[in-house]
């Protein structure tokens, strides 16, 4: 990989990885609201998946969506002002954080239903197919949809139907506050597929340089229109489920070791220089409290908005 | 232009036309490249072909979501669902994703899609092929249902609802697929939210949805030449949007009102009408608002017990005596209220 | 012996006490074995084993499925779907096999298992996590749903829905969860089927369910500090079988009547209600009765807007008033009850 | 196969296919009513799994359920009685083709709903496994059922806790009218499983004792609590897919080729002398005239029994 898209990936994780903590901080302090699940520690997926998609390829995610959103270029003043619920945020205060939407970016949705987008996404793939552009459409989802039905009813049609559609599993072993082993005998993702005979392939989220150009690959054949294919990264998730999580069941070793995968690091280590990523790490820092004060700066929006956004017109 | 078709050919005939005319328009579920159990989809898949005729395995909830995507990227998709008994598969999409992604991205996505499915009893196919679920339906905000009670009404509400920019349920009862009336060819759009006046009279109003129109009907002309009492009978056509003011001007005028539908009566969309009725014309009501539909049961399969429960004109005839001769018997009025609405 | 408890360790208490009881009780969900998001579930494992309290993988269908089989064959299920708004990916186990089983097999069959869950807005939750969906399963015979409105009433509610022998639908409201009242140990079981009278009065009824009991009771005070008004305060308790009698001799005596929910109004239980009141009640009504809920939107996420969305006291009192000065105005009808339920 | 069992499974067979060549009859004289699904062609299944079972046994099946319910024990007269709508019926009347039940003879019931009771059937072993009994469940599906939601999310369920379950999937690659390739990329039901690691095996189904011993196998390990298990069985649906069914999707060559492989024929003839075969035959249609009769003469259902069987008491 070279210096350029390495310090462009890290400028990405970087403004996940900041905007998260910073979010974390919020939630604590009762200006963000809800529920907020947080993916640091697995900021590198979103950053390499994303980093190579076009504006107009559709990207769908699940309810710990905000690093996809940012990598797929979604500003960060309009997302924090959504978290926040103001009137100037993507969705103008109506989705929050699990339901993050920014069309114009290709950012076509999160959900917070386990696994509710992989259909959706199926159809976006159709879409492209039937009028023969060559978008590509990216799905992401935890280790914890692959046991609802709508995965493997999903899998199925897009194998059968050979979509330009691309699986990217996030399998960071947990689904809430359960480990994979209760939910599955099968540890990994991609060996659930094994039978639909599409290419798929497990790589470690930690490392960036892996997940591209895994993924890199996957997207060049599915820009030709082939398809499907699934991308599986091991990640961490360093945080509780979701902000506000006692975290009981975690395994203080595991999270040592993860420290030292950290995505960040690694690549820091291995493609930048230190002077460099500190600079990357202060811009982003610096655009996140911009954006802060960009929602708190915003009012919250008329309650009389709602009852005109129930149906398209 | 204009001849007698099926309900089934009206709504084949404005699919093969919006799909002539309309190049994202796309069928989509299980078997309508075969046509279907029903031949609904029949020849469909001869003329635009199986990219644009799409069968699906068993797979509602997916299938459904992949018309919820299709829809947000461009499409519009018509998603078929054989059974209404089987949206309890995908009502996830529908009522997750479908009815709320405009909303919940403030504006900026929009699912034009139909979901076409059919309910009703009447062919002994037992309880889990003869539900009516459109009352789930109507209780979902971002979604419209529509209900069309005849081939050339279905045709009309079709078109509607292929050109709305909004997730719309469209409701057939299998009872009607092979009636025969005439259908304008091409078929005019029939705007959805406005009520049809089927029938006019001036002693009681009957609201009607689906199946229930023809029996309304029936119950009229019965009324009318035994009892010399005329009817008003008023199509809702679709339930949401609801063409209130229609119902409610007929009922003041007329001071008495069944509502009538072959769903389950408890909890059935005739409980949102009596409800919205009696509040919309309570100073000009003569009687309660009656309902008629369904008993609490599930529906059973044994021809005399099928017949016996599947509402029609009968029971309307009674519900509408209970409020012609409302005020002359003296029971307790909780015993008449569960007399009516049983 | 009686000790203040929250309705989170209510529910939590009862479920061990059927438990301890009866060795066929088992309790099933995702992440039930370490206590769930909200602890209801909280040290049930440690107490009776993994093999009886069994965390599931996110497979809301098959799970519910399970039950069913589970409760077909001799156990007696406590299943739990996290947020109601899931349901919809169980409504099929529910629907077509749980409520019909017992039915379509002639009384061979019988479906003893509790689904409990929980909905209702006000934690910022959006449009996914916040939904009140009771009203479909009240549409669906063979099903029972209870609404409890406090923590002593979970207790008792619940003990019997484990005792019932067929599938009870338990919904809980997540706003209440954390509220402390007395609880008496070990609960009595409250029969499924009877209203509470929570506060008498003679000017109007107010039916309200859930959480909005608490805000009728509100309401309730208001009225009666600040405009003298007398209201009477019934919680059903159970949707289905619903205690019309006492609601309706309610209605009969105070004349008019408020029905209030947190579900949207459209489509809502309320509109059963309402619906059943008018009919039996209808000679006495000296007003419409008007509906409190939520407005036909999802639920928005952001603070002000999900404030301004979720119905409360303010809205009962207003709808109150509606029915206490109905006919001192003018308006067209149709508007008045338009208003009054929206 | 020794011949005693194989006169006992041909005994099964016989009276399921003179069964529903009479209800196919009956069907058409308007006297049977609604959807109407038949398995000629493919009772060996039914026979060979059935017929190893205990009547505390479970089994659980889908649309297509006469000859299971038949090969567990369901009495001829009531069977019949219930599909012509009788008070005498299994049911009383109110379940019908399609939603039979016996639970004297452990056939807990059939399904309208593709697929539905699979995880009814997973209930089932999770009692006895709980209660400690040694009893077994078999539920039957069919290939198409395979794609639903929640045929993978029962098998996941099932490998994961272990439950003496056996699968049994009847594949007649089709689907209505539809054959199997347009449902999924995999033509095995057994390769769609293969990632749970369980064991599972495909026979064809008109090898009556090919799916005895195969099934056998697994009972027994079920019988001591393990599991679970899936046996595909290939077969041939000689009929429409319900009664009425136009069948232009027919493919009149395979049609000839199954027709040899009958599983009646193939039986009778490496096992069971003529004579004797005639002679069951005869007894077994003498035994379908009696239900016919029995049915006839039984009186319709009171429309008032509906309302009390609603909920249990
Ligand atoms: C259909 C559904 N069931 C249950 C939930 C509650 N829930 C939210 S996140 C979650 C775990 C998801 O695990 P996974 O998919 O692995 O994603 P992760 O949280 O690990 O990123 C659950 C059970 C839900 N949101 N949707
Ligand atoms: C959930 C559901 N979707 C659709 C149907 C309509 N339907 C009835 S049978 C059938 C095909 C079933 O195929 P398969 O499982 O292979 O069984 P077969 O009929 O071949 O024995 C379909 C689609 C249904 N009954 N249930
Ligand atoms: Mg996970
Ligand atoms: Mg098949």
């Amino acid at each position: 990989m070279d210096t350029e898209v390495a310090v462009a990936l890290l400028r990405t994780m970087w403004r996940i990885r900041r905007f998260e903590e910073r979010v974390a901080q919020l939630k604590r302090n009762l200006q963000v609201h809800g529920l907020i699940h947080l993916s640091v520690g697995g900021e590198g997926v979103a950053a390499a998946v994303c980093g190579q998609l076009r504006d107009d390829d559709a990207v769908y995610s699940g309810h710990r969506a905000h690093g996809h959103a940012i990598a797929k270029g979604a500003p960060l003043n309009t997302m924090m002002a959504e978290l926040m619920g103001r009137e100037t945020g993507l969705c103008r205060g109506l989705g929050g954080s699990m339901h993050l939407v920014d069309a114009e970016h290709g950012f076509m949705g999160a959900t917070g239903v386990v696994g509710g987008n992989l259909p959706l996404a199926l159809g976006s793939a159709l879409t492209s197919h039937l009028t023969r552009t060559d978008q590509v459409t990216v799905v992401f989802f935890g280790d914890g949809a692959v046991q609802a039905g709508h995965f493997n009813e999903t899998i199925n049609l897009a194998a059968l139907w050979r979509l330009p559609l691309i699986f990217v599993c996030e399998n960071n072993g947990f689904a809430e506050f359960t480990s994979r082993d209760e939910h599955s005998t099968i540890e990994r993702v991609s060996d659930v597929v094994a039978p639909y005979g599409f290419e798929r392939t497990t790589v470690s989220g930690s490392d960036v340089p892996a997940v591209y150009e895994a993924f890199g690959e996957y997207l060049r054949a599915a820009r030709s229109g082939s398809g499907p294919f699934l991308l599986e990264c091991l990640t961490y998730r360093r945080r509780g489920h979701y902000e506000g999580d006692q975290q009981k069941y975690r395994d203080p070793e595991a999270e040592e070791e993860w420290r030292e995968r950290d995505p960040i690091a690694r690549l820091t280590e291995s493609h930048v220089d230190d002077e460099a990523a500190t600079a990357i790490e202060r811009e982003a820092a610096a655009e996140i409290e911009e954006a802060v004060r960009f929602a708190r700066d915003s009012p919250f929006p008329d309650p009389a908005i709602t009852a005109g956004l129930v149906y398209a017109a | 232009m204009s001849g007698e078709l099926t309900f089934v050919d009206a709504v084949n005939r404005t699919l093969a036309h919006a799909m002539r005319e309309d190049e994202r328009v796309i069928v989509l579920g299980e078997d309508v490249a075969e046509g279907g159990p029903y031949l609904v989809t029949a020849g469909l898949a001869e003329a635009f072909g199986r990219d644009r005729v799409r069968n699906t395995p068993i797979s509602e909830g997916a299938v459904c979501g992949v018309a919820v995507g299709a829809a947000q990227s461009g499409l519009k998709p018509v998603v078929e669902i054989m059974f209404i008994d089987f949206v309890t598969l995908a009502l996830d999409q529908l009522v997750n994703q479908a009815a709320k992604a405009h909303f919940m991205s403030g504006g900026q996505l929009s699912v034009p899609l139909v979901l076409r499915t059919q309910g009703g009893s009447g062919q002994r196919n037992g309880a889990q092929h003869s539900q009516s679920l459109e009352a789930w339906l109507t209780h979902v905000p971002g979604l419209k249902v529509v209900m069309p009670s005849g081939a050339a009404d279905a045709a009309g509400l079709l078109r509607s609802a292929i050109a709305d920019p909004n997730p719309v349920v469209f409701v057939e009862n299998k009872s009607l697929y092979f009636r025969r009336e005439p259908v304008p060819d091409p078929a005019e759009a029939i705007p959805i939210g406005r009520a049809h006046m089927v029938r006019s009279g001036r002693d009681i109003t009957i609201v009607a949805l689906s199946r229930m129109v023809g029996e309304a009907l029936t119950a009229a002309d019965q009324l009318a030449s035994e009892h010399g009492i005329e009817a008003e009978v008023i199509d809702p056509r679709t339930l949401v949007p609801l063409d209130l003011a229609t119902l409610a001007q007929s009922v003041t005028r007329t001071g008495r009102a069944v509502v009538a539908h072959e769903a389950v009566t408890a909890g059935g969309f005739g409980a949102e009408l009596a409800a919205q009725l009696q509040a919309a014309a309570f100073d000009y009501l003569e009687a309660p608002i009656q309902r008629v539909g369904a008993p609490y049961t599930p529906v059973p399969v044994s021809p005399p017990l099928e017949d016996a429960y599947r509402p029609g004109a009968e029971e309307i005839i009674r519900a509408a005596r209970v409020a012609l001769e409302w005020g002359q018997h003296d029971a307790e009025p909780w015993e008449k209220g569960a007399l009516a609405s049983s």
